[in-house]
């Protein structure tokens, strides 16, 4: 187990690196200015050729990228252009909000999806099928910030039920952590929804037409026993695939979400620094975000092993 | 016969399939097993033997197929109009099944302690330490090694007569009534087979248990089955004791076959005109090994599996070769080489005289190619869905440089040799039957005009009525284009009828090489005796009609 | 010996047999009137898409303008016919785009091993960036014009499309029919042409109806985050990014053209599964 | 709509305010939406307006300015020798900085010096100036080589780059790069640990702060904080801030977008006025560089075609929030002016008339004009819009590039062919703060270099006024120049002036005496 992680590590390495090269050439060879943004518009030619030479823009881009990559290699990701504040303490700050926000709609999801799919699946072809397949082809279909500015209109606007818009990290206290973040991962959790209800439901109706269930329903084991304990473990795996495959569909989700309710999460700080063209936070956000995906479906990789025993990895 | 009451009746049973046009699959068959009995349905496929044992058992997938008319009573009750409830009660405790692929039947991710306890949780009261004895105790019934290290193993951790025996242990945890077993054995190995037959023959004695026997096995009949009922078609042809149907069956269906069945007993040896060998081999070895990249970097060894050892053997025009063993025995990795499907690791494979073993890529193996040939196990799989027959057939041809009117004119002549109208050329594969199939892949292997044909297999996922007329088409072909044939089988009776010589091998290595008369009535290695000894049915001779009491 | 099935059934005799469901229909009809009205735009709109009227800013509905007008006093329901036509065309653009390159990628990728790895690797990073944040990159960094948009939402399917075509390759080269041709003498180029591309074209059209749909969505997110394409060409996106200023006073602004989006991301969904269902059985409810 | 005088509640409530004491152990906080996040801290290095308002939060000016554009004593008093040879700044008493160390002419020094290698008009002061120096703790010198009008004006000034003093240690940081710490000696305290790049900042109120006697007068006078905290929060949406001033998660929005007015003033909470009388005024810039542009008669064409009234009815709608005028030093300042007018007279059909009578006589072959268009910035969205559909209407072929406001700003910066990433035409907006005189004021310069504000006019006779401009002895002197200066950018079509608009704050009822102010002030406020 430990040498496939290892070596899992090892395959990770070109991946990032082909990130690395992406991002910053990407990010080098499109106009834009980062010393306009820090000058602000009114600012004449000549101060910007200042401040482009003290930050380093002026160097050949061969070098900055040596220098970006030597940097990095050694934890250094850098500061950013326009705050001047290290990107990893940029990040921190806006981690807490996303990864809150992440882990609520995954919440959310696993509890709403799974039963449905599995209900679903069970019921191949019947009413509850029907509405299930339903509500994940709308879940596809409505874009988030729709769904986000319904639920505002419904239950934050109207009902008052919910706060429009903020964040309260856990720690001011449980009931303002739910209370704010509970509307934004519902939104968040929509497509997501979709998505592991789908999966669910197709990969339970292949399991249940295996002759294992067939044998547990020969032994006259009871429907509930099995659905969940026989056949949603072995359904399992597609289904945690497709949670993690799933991960880069959450960040686009993100993004859009933190903007809707106003969440001072990563995926707005991806947009202003875009915007920005703050070019070492941009590229530690990417870099991070893709790390975190990869290691994500590598740990993923890894819980497979958990579900089926047959995996043993060499 | 009994005078008690059956366990099982079924009367005037009819299921059909649901959806806009319903086809009837079972058009009313009735039967009874009475305690202590074992009742053999026997079919090709699609008779409709194993929807017979899922209407019984109340498995019939829903939304797919429904019984439409007739009873299926169980010690009196009827368990077409039982509610869901009671038949789930009833199943695991007075009846239970075991099915055909004990790789599949056994929940993988589950250890076989908690599918055993499963079963006591549902339809006892027993408490937990009373459960895990009674499993051990199951376990140690079914003659496992170890229960306790079973009990916690997962099914993957065992080997398939293991699983199976599991699937015993499960079924008669909680001495059911009725004992449905469907093809239990037909995935096992000859050997395994024979020590699951006599542990249910067994159990069902100690146990005065009934049991519905499914199997397309004639073979099998002979050693477990009391009565016999043939079925056909979703209808049942015959029914009787076993010595009376197979003795004296009075349907044409029955006769026919019982006919195919292959006879154990060799074929008289065919003349051999002047040896003139076609494909050798000389100390061939195939070594897998597999070495990641961390392993490379740790200088560690990886995995080595040694496929084959040292194998060597001489083909000549004309003869067919056949090598015999059981999974794993290497003898399909031996004809893969052969076609350098897969690469030898070691030792010479001369085609036609020149070895073609350290030859790379397409066009230095082209002459090998067009001179050896293969038909493949399964026909479903070894023809392009999206390619017309036609187009398939001449692929080769088409590779070589044959125009290709020329090589369709070839292609429907040689359709007609195989059996085929043709105007076959210009359908598609799912048009075809098994049988059909497996006679195309005949001619597209002709259409080479090859020296030698590998045949894998090649009638193994046959009916054994199809399976007989196939044979005779590859020996006539071989007598007509004068042919090498190597014949790769599990299946002894097979190679009895059409080996001039035989190989046994066992984990990669030759056990027993020599003409098929001796090798099969002579047999010199132990293993080669046991792979015979167990040979289901051996002591029934198919051709005679009556039992045998020494082995041929 | 005869042939036990009948002459193959001919496609138009197949779906009479097998008629598709009521939704797949529906689905059908309301995607062809979204592409009709993208086709006659000029027609059905009452004004120019882009007709400014200082006067009528953020009017609300009637007679003259069935879904009011926006903060620059156009037409919205002008716009949101013509936006039908940058929403199609965005959504076939990266679905063609993303087979037409993904498709000899994964054909290559799946056949020759050695050029799997590092082919594969180069996607695996391409898959790690998350969509979004490359196409707001790539939108952002540029030009944000039509080809523009639709590059860089195509990016991120690339490798979705690679991974299913190797995929799919994997399962069918390791079939005997393939098998079988390499014994026939057959070369690989030959081989990936006629054996292991006809397996990838069913789930690829499935596959390409989901990027369709998605492309159209990502598009609209990309507006709303203001990367999108330009006011100029309305696009269902960039109404909705407009209008949600206004949602408060006006939510028809947003809702309108959501509804339509969504009409129509919904019909394609619905056909994709249709599809994938009588193409491809075995992909049955896959997502 | 609530609009009202600003002076006159704020004396009422004052009042109010002294009776209504708040309890001691209550902190109050301020929470703001800004109208854009905060992302860079320097404020002798941005020319941001956000940035600004976090200068004048930690930062003070020596001279402060008040309501009628009149430098005043703030962190010095100051003496002028009659050869306005010789300014004498005294600091005045109690001043520290927030790390507790006193304020120091040294200190001063160093914080002018780099100042002025930074800001615009500083730099064209300092090629009047000898010497900058302190003769003691408390007293800096500033010695002229010959007299230099508005040098008293550029200390106070507010705009683009007030003169902030900061320590020694900290004005010692090269130009270019920004400073480390934000330690100022102004009202708040800058808190370093609650400080979210674009997202959020915080100030505290800076106990050891001592105001001036005068009363408060924009950034001149008192400077009396009232609340404990200040928080700026960003919100990327309007319609989140006006959801959440509704709500009470914030008390002040500082720029509400216009159009959305009327969904506050139904709510009984909230009030809206105008905080920052100077405005803003809407420029479209020619490129003076590249075809079409470089032909006079096609840019006066264009002056004639494009319309104030219809660009900002789009983009403004509510003709309470904007002005026309011809002024391009903003439509209230003393420099204002109705000279060119004759660009605006009439109705838009007759200026199109001769706007295509024009273009039909000039040499105009219909190369495309590219016009900028920012996505992401809505006060610029809708100006391209309406500019591209008045000039097609006249004749000229348009294409309208949308980009986002950050690449806009860096495209604008060259002027190679709009092939190889060029422009023709784009629209900005300045405070009046920025343009309020020819020395200020960007777009008038004429001297066509390289290194000028994008454009790039040349005009010979522009650059003899601008220079005049800078040692004209009296007022009426400056404003004739001006007026000249004002009369050439029409003329010689420098840009288009397409009118002035107002910002409109947004504050929750429970605010006492809201500053008003060139930018939002947080002193003076209660809650």
């Amino acid at each position: 187990m430990l040498t496939y992680f290892l070596r899992r590590l090892l395959m990770a390495i070109p991946v990032m690196f082909f990130v690395a090269v992406f991002v910053f050439l990407l990010l080098r060879l499109t106009p834009g200015d980062p010393a306009q943004a820090i000058a602000g518009d009114q600012a004449s030619l000549d101060q910007l050729e200042q401040i482009r030479e003290t930050l380093g823009l002026n160097e050949p881009l061969s070098v900055q990228f040596l220098t970006w990559i030597g940097n990095m290699a050694q934890g250094d990701f850098g500061r950013s252009l326009i705050s001047d504040r290290p990107v990893l303490e940029m990040i921190g700050q806006r981690l807490g909000p996303t990864v809150a926000l992440a882990l609520v709609a995954m919440g959310l999801t696993l509890i709403i999806a799974l039963p449905m799919g599995v209900l679903a699946a069970w019921r191949h072809g019947g009413m509850t099928d029907r509405l299930v397949m339903a509500v994940s082809v709308i879940g596809f279909s409505v874009p988030i910030f729709v769904i986000g500015y319904i639920l505002i209109g419904i239950f934050a606007v109207n009902l008052r039920w919910f706060p429009v818009q903020g964040y309260k990290a856990l720690a001011d206290g449980l009931w303002p952590f739910v209370h704010r973040i509970f509307l934004p991962g519902l939104a968040l959790a929509s497509i997501y929804i979709a998505l592991i209800s789908r999966m669910t439901r197709a990969s339970m109706l292949e399991v249940l037409r295996e002759d294992y269930v067939r044998t547990a329903r020969a032994k006259g084991l009871p429907e509930s026993l099995v659905l969940f304990r026989h056949a949603l473990r072995n359904a399992a795996i597609p289904i945690l695939t497709v949670v993690g495959t799933g991960f880069a569909m959450m960040i686009s989700g993100v993004v859009v979400t933190e903007t809707v309710f106003n969440i001072p999460g990563l995926g707005r700080l991806v947009v202003d620094a875009v915007l920005a063209r703050d070019y070492p936070l941009i590229q530690a956000i990417i870099l991070l975000t893709a790390g975190t995906y990869v290691l994500i479906n590598l740990l993923i990789d890894l819980s497979y092993a958990l579900t089926d025993p047959r995996i043993r990895y060499q | 016969m009994t005078a008690t009451p059956p366990v099982l009746s079924v009367r005037d049973l009819k299921v059909s399939t649901m959806g806009r046009r319903p086809a009837e699959i079972l058009k009313g068959i009735s039967f009874d097993i009475h305690p202590g009995e074992t009742l053999c349905l026997v079919g090709e496929s699609g008779s409709g033997k194993s929807v017979t044992s899922l209407v019984t058992m109340d498995l019939l997938p829903r939304g797919e197929l429904e019984v439409t008319s007739g009873t299926a009573a169980l010690n009196g009750e009827d368990i077409v109009t039982a509610s869901p409830a009671r038949t789930k009660a009833l199943r695991g405790a007075e009846m239970a099944m075991i099915f055909q692929e004990p790789m599949t039947a056994l929940n993988p991710v589950l250890p076989i302690g908690l599918q055993m306890d499963e079963i006591y949780k549902a339809h006892t009261r027993m408490r937990p330490a009373e459960r895990k004895t009674a499993a051990l105790e199951a376990f140690e019934a079914v003659s496992l090694p170890d229960p306790p290290r079973i009990y916690d193993s997962f099914p993957h951790q065992l080997s398939g007569g293991q699983r199976q025996r599991v699937m015993i242990a499960m079924a008669l945890a909680l001495k059911p009534k009725l004992l449905i077993a469907d093809e239990p054995t037909t995935a096992l190995d000859v050997t395994t087979q024979k020590q699951i037959l006599e542990l249910i023959r067994k159990l069902q004695e100690e146990m005065n248990t009934a049991v519905l026997f499914i199997t397309h096995d004639m073979g099998v009949v002979v050693d477990i089955a009391d009565r016999v009922c043939v079925m056909r078609h979703g209808e049942v042809v015959e029914t009787g004791a076993v010595d009376q149907v197979l003795g004296a069956p009075r349907e044409d269906y029955t006769r026919a076959l019982l006919a195919a069945v292959p006879s154990l007993t060799p074929r008289p040896a065919r003349a051999q005109q002047a040896p003139e060998p076609v494909l050798e081999l000389e100390a061939v070895n195939k070594v897998f090994a597999f070495r990641p990249f961390l392993d490379k970097l740790l200088r560690r060894p990886g995995h080595r599996v040694q496929a084959v050892s040292d194998v060597s053997f001489r083909l000549d025009r004309g003869r067919t070769l056949g090598i015999v063993g059981e999974s794993g025995s290497g003898k399909s990795t031996v004809a893969r080489c052969v076609l350098r499907l897969e690469d030898p690791t070691s030792g010479a494979i001369l085609v036609n005289g020149h070895d073609i073993a350290p030859l790379e890529g397409q066009t230095a193996l082209e002459p090998a190619r067009r001179a050896v040939q293969m038909i493949f196990q399964d026909p479903n799989r070894s023809l392009n869905p999206r390619l017309t027959t036609g187009d398939s057939l001449i692929e080769g041809a088409l590779n070589a440089g044959e125009p290709r009117a020329e090589a369709l004119q070839r292609a429907g002549e040689l359709l007609e040799v195989v059996g085929l109208p043709r105007d076959a050329l210009a359908r598609y594969p799912h048009q075809f039957s098994g049988g059909q199939r497996q006679r195309i892949a005949i001619a597209r292997a002709l259409m080479m005009s090859p020296d030698v044909i590998v045949a894998d297999e090649a009638v193994s996922a046959l009916d054994v009525s199809v399976q007989a007329q196939v044979l005779e088409l590859l020996a006539e072909v071989q007598a007509k284009r004068n042919l090498a044939v190597l014949f790769i089988t599990h299946d002894l009776r097979v190679a009895a009828q059409i080996c001039d010589d035989v190989m046994v091998m066992r984990r990669g290595e030759v056990v027993e090489f020599g003409p098929a008369g001796q090798v099969l009535a002579h047999p010199q290695h132990a293993y080669t005796r046991a792979l015979l000894e167990a040979a289901p049915g051996r002591d029934w001779d198919f051709a005679a009609g009556r039992r045998v009491t020494e082995p041929a | 010996m005869s042939l036990t099935t009948s002459a193959p059934a001919s496609p138009r005799k197949r779906l009479l047999e097998n008629p598709p469901h009521w939704t797949t229909v529906l689905a059908l009809i309301v995607l062809l009137a979204i592409i009709a009205m993208a086709l006659f735009a000029p027609q059905l709109a009452h004004f120019e898409p882009t007709k400014l009227n200082a006067m009528m800013r953020l009017k609300p509905a009637d007679e003259t303008y069935w879904m009011g007008t926006d903060s620059f006093g156009r037409d919205l329901y002008s716009r949101v016919v013509y936006g039908a036509r940058v929403s199609l065309l965005v959504g076939a653009g990266v679905a063609v785009g993303a087979i037409v390159i993904g498709l000899p990628l994964g054909l290559l990728a799946g056949w020759f091993r050695g050029l799997d790895a590092v082919l594969m690797r180069a996607m695996d990073g391409l898959m790690a960036i998350p969509g979004i944040l490359l196409a707001i990159a790539i939108v952002a960094l540029t030009k944000a014009g039509l080809t523009t948009v639709i590059i860089a939402i195509m990016l991120p399917e690339i490798p979705q499309v690679v991974r299913l075509v190797r995929a799919r390759v994997l399962a069918t080269r390791s079939e005997t029919f393939v098998e079988a041709a390499v014994l026939l003498g057959t070369r690989p180029m030959r081989i990936i042409w006629r054996h292991l591309l006809p397996s990838t074209i069913a789930p690829l059209i499935v596959q390409g109806t989901y990027i369709y749909a998605s492309a159209i969505l990502t598009e609209a997110a990309l507006s709303f985050l203001g990367v999108g394409i330009g006011t100029e060409t309305p696009t269902w996106g960039n109404i909705m990014a407009e209008g949600r200023l206004y949602f408060a006073m006006n939510p028809w602004l947003v809702y309108w053209p959501a509804i339509v989006l969504s009409l129509c991301i919904l019909s394609i969904n619905l056909l994709g599964d249709a599809l994938r269902d009588r193409l491809d059985p075995k992909m049955k409810g896959r997502s | 709509m609530k609009l009202f005088n600003i002076k006159a509640l704020g004396a009422a409530a004052l009042l109010a305010s002294s009776v209504a004491a708040l309890p001691a152990w209550a902190e109050t906080t301020l929470t703001a939406v800004m109208q854009a996040p905060l992302r860079s801290l320097d404020p002798h290095l941005s020319t941001a307006q956000i940035v600004r308002t976090h200068g004048f939060m930690v930062f003070e000016t020596l001279l402060g300015m008040d309501d009628q554009y009149q430098p005043q004593p703030q962190m010095a008093d100051y003496t002028v020798s009659d050869d306005m040879l010789t300014y004498t700044l005294t600091l005045r008493d109690g001043l520290m900085w927030h790390d507790g160390t006193p304020v120091t002419a040294e200190d001063c020094v160093a914080s002018l010096n780099r100042w002025s290698q930074q800001d615009g008009s500083a730099k064209t002061m300092m090629k009047y100036v000898d010497s900058i120096e302190a003769t003691s703790d408390k007293e800096l010198v500033i010695h002229m080589k010959s007299p230099f009008g508005p040098v008293l004006e550029l200390l106070a000034k507010p705009s683009p780059i007030p003169a902030f003093m900061m320590p020694k240690r900290l004005a010692e940081t090269p130009i270019g790069t920004q400073i480390p710490e934000v330690i100022g000696s102004g009202p708040f305290k800058f808190v370093a640990d609650e400080y979210r790049p674009g997202d959020q900042a915080v100030y505290v109120k800076n106990e050891d702060y001592i105001p001036r006697d005068e009363p408060a007068s924009w950034t001149a006078g008192a400077k009396v904080v009232n609340v404990d905290k200040v928080v700026w929060q960003a919100m990327p949406d309007m319609q989140t801030s006006i959801n959440a001033i509704q709500s009470g998660d914030v008390d002040l929005i500082e720029q509400v977008t216009i159009d959305l007015l009327p969904l506050l003033a139904m709510n009984e909470e909230v009030e809206t006025g105008i905080l920052n009388p100077l405005g803003a005024q809407v420029t479209g810039r020619f490129n003076h560089r590249l075809p079409p542009f470089d032909d006079p008669q096609v840019r006066k064409a264009v002056m004639y075609a494009l319309d104030q009234e219809t660009i900002m009815q789009t983009a403004i709608g509510n003709p309470d929030y904007f002005q026309l005028c011809a002024s391009i030093y903003g439509c209230e300042v003393p420099l204002a002016s109705d000279v060119g007018a004759e660009y605006l007279e009439g109705t838009a059909e007759e200026r199109m008339a001769k706007a295509k009578e024009i273009l039909a006589a000039s040499d105009y072959d219909g190369t495309p004009v590219l016009m900028m268009q920012p996505t992401d910035l809505t006060v610029l969205t809708t100006q391209p819009i309406v500019a591209a559909e008045r000039m097609r209407e006249a004749g000229f072929t348009v294409e309208v590039a949308s980009m986002d406001w950050s690449t806009l700003q860096s495209r604008k910066n060259g002027w190679q062919p709009v092939s190889e990433g060029g422009w023709n035409f784009f629209f900005t907006y300045w405070g009046v703060a920025g343009i309020w005189n020819p020395l200020v004021h960007s777009l008038i310069n004429g001297s066509g270099e390289d290194n000028t504000w994008a454009g790039w006019p040349v005009n010979a006779r522009m650059e003899e006024l601008r220079a005049a401009y800078l040692t004209a002895g009296t007022a009426e002197e400056q404003k004739q120049i001006a007026e000249e200066i004002q009369q050439i950018a029409w003329d010689d079509s420098f840009y288009f002036n397409a009118g002035e608009f107002k910002s409109v704050a947004a504050w929750r009822t429970e605010l006492h005496d809201i500053q008003s102010g060139p930018i939002t002030l947080f002193w003076g406020v209660s809650k």
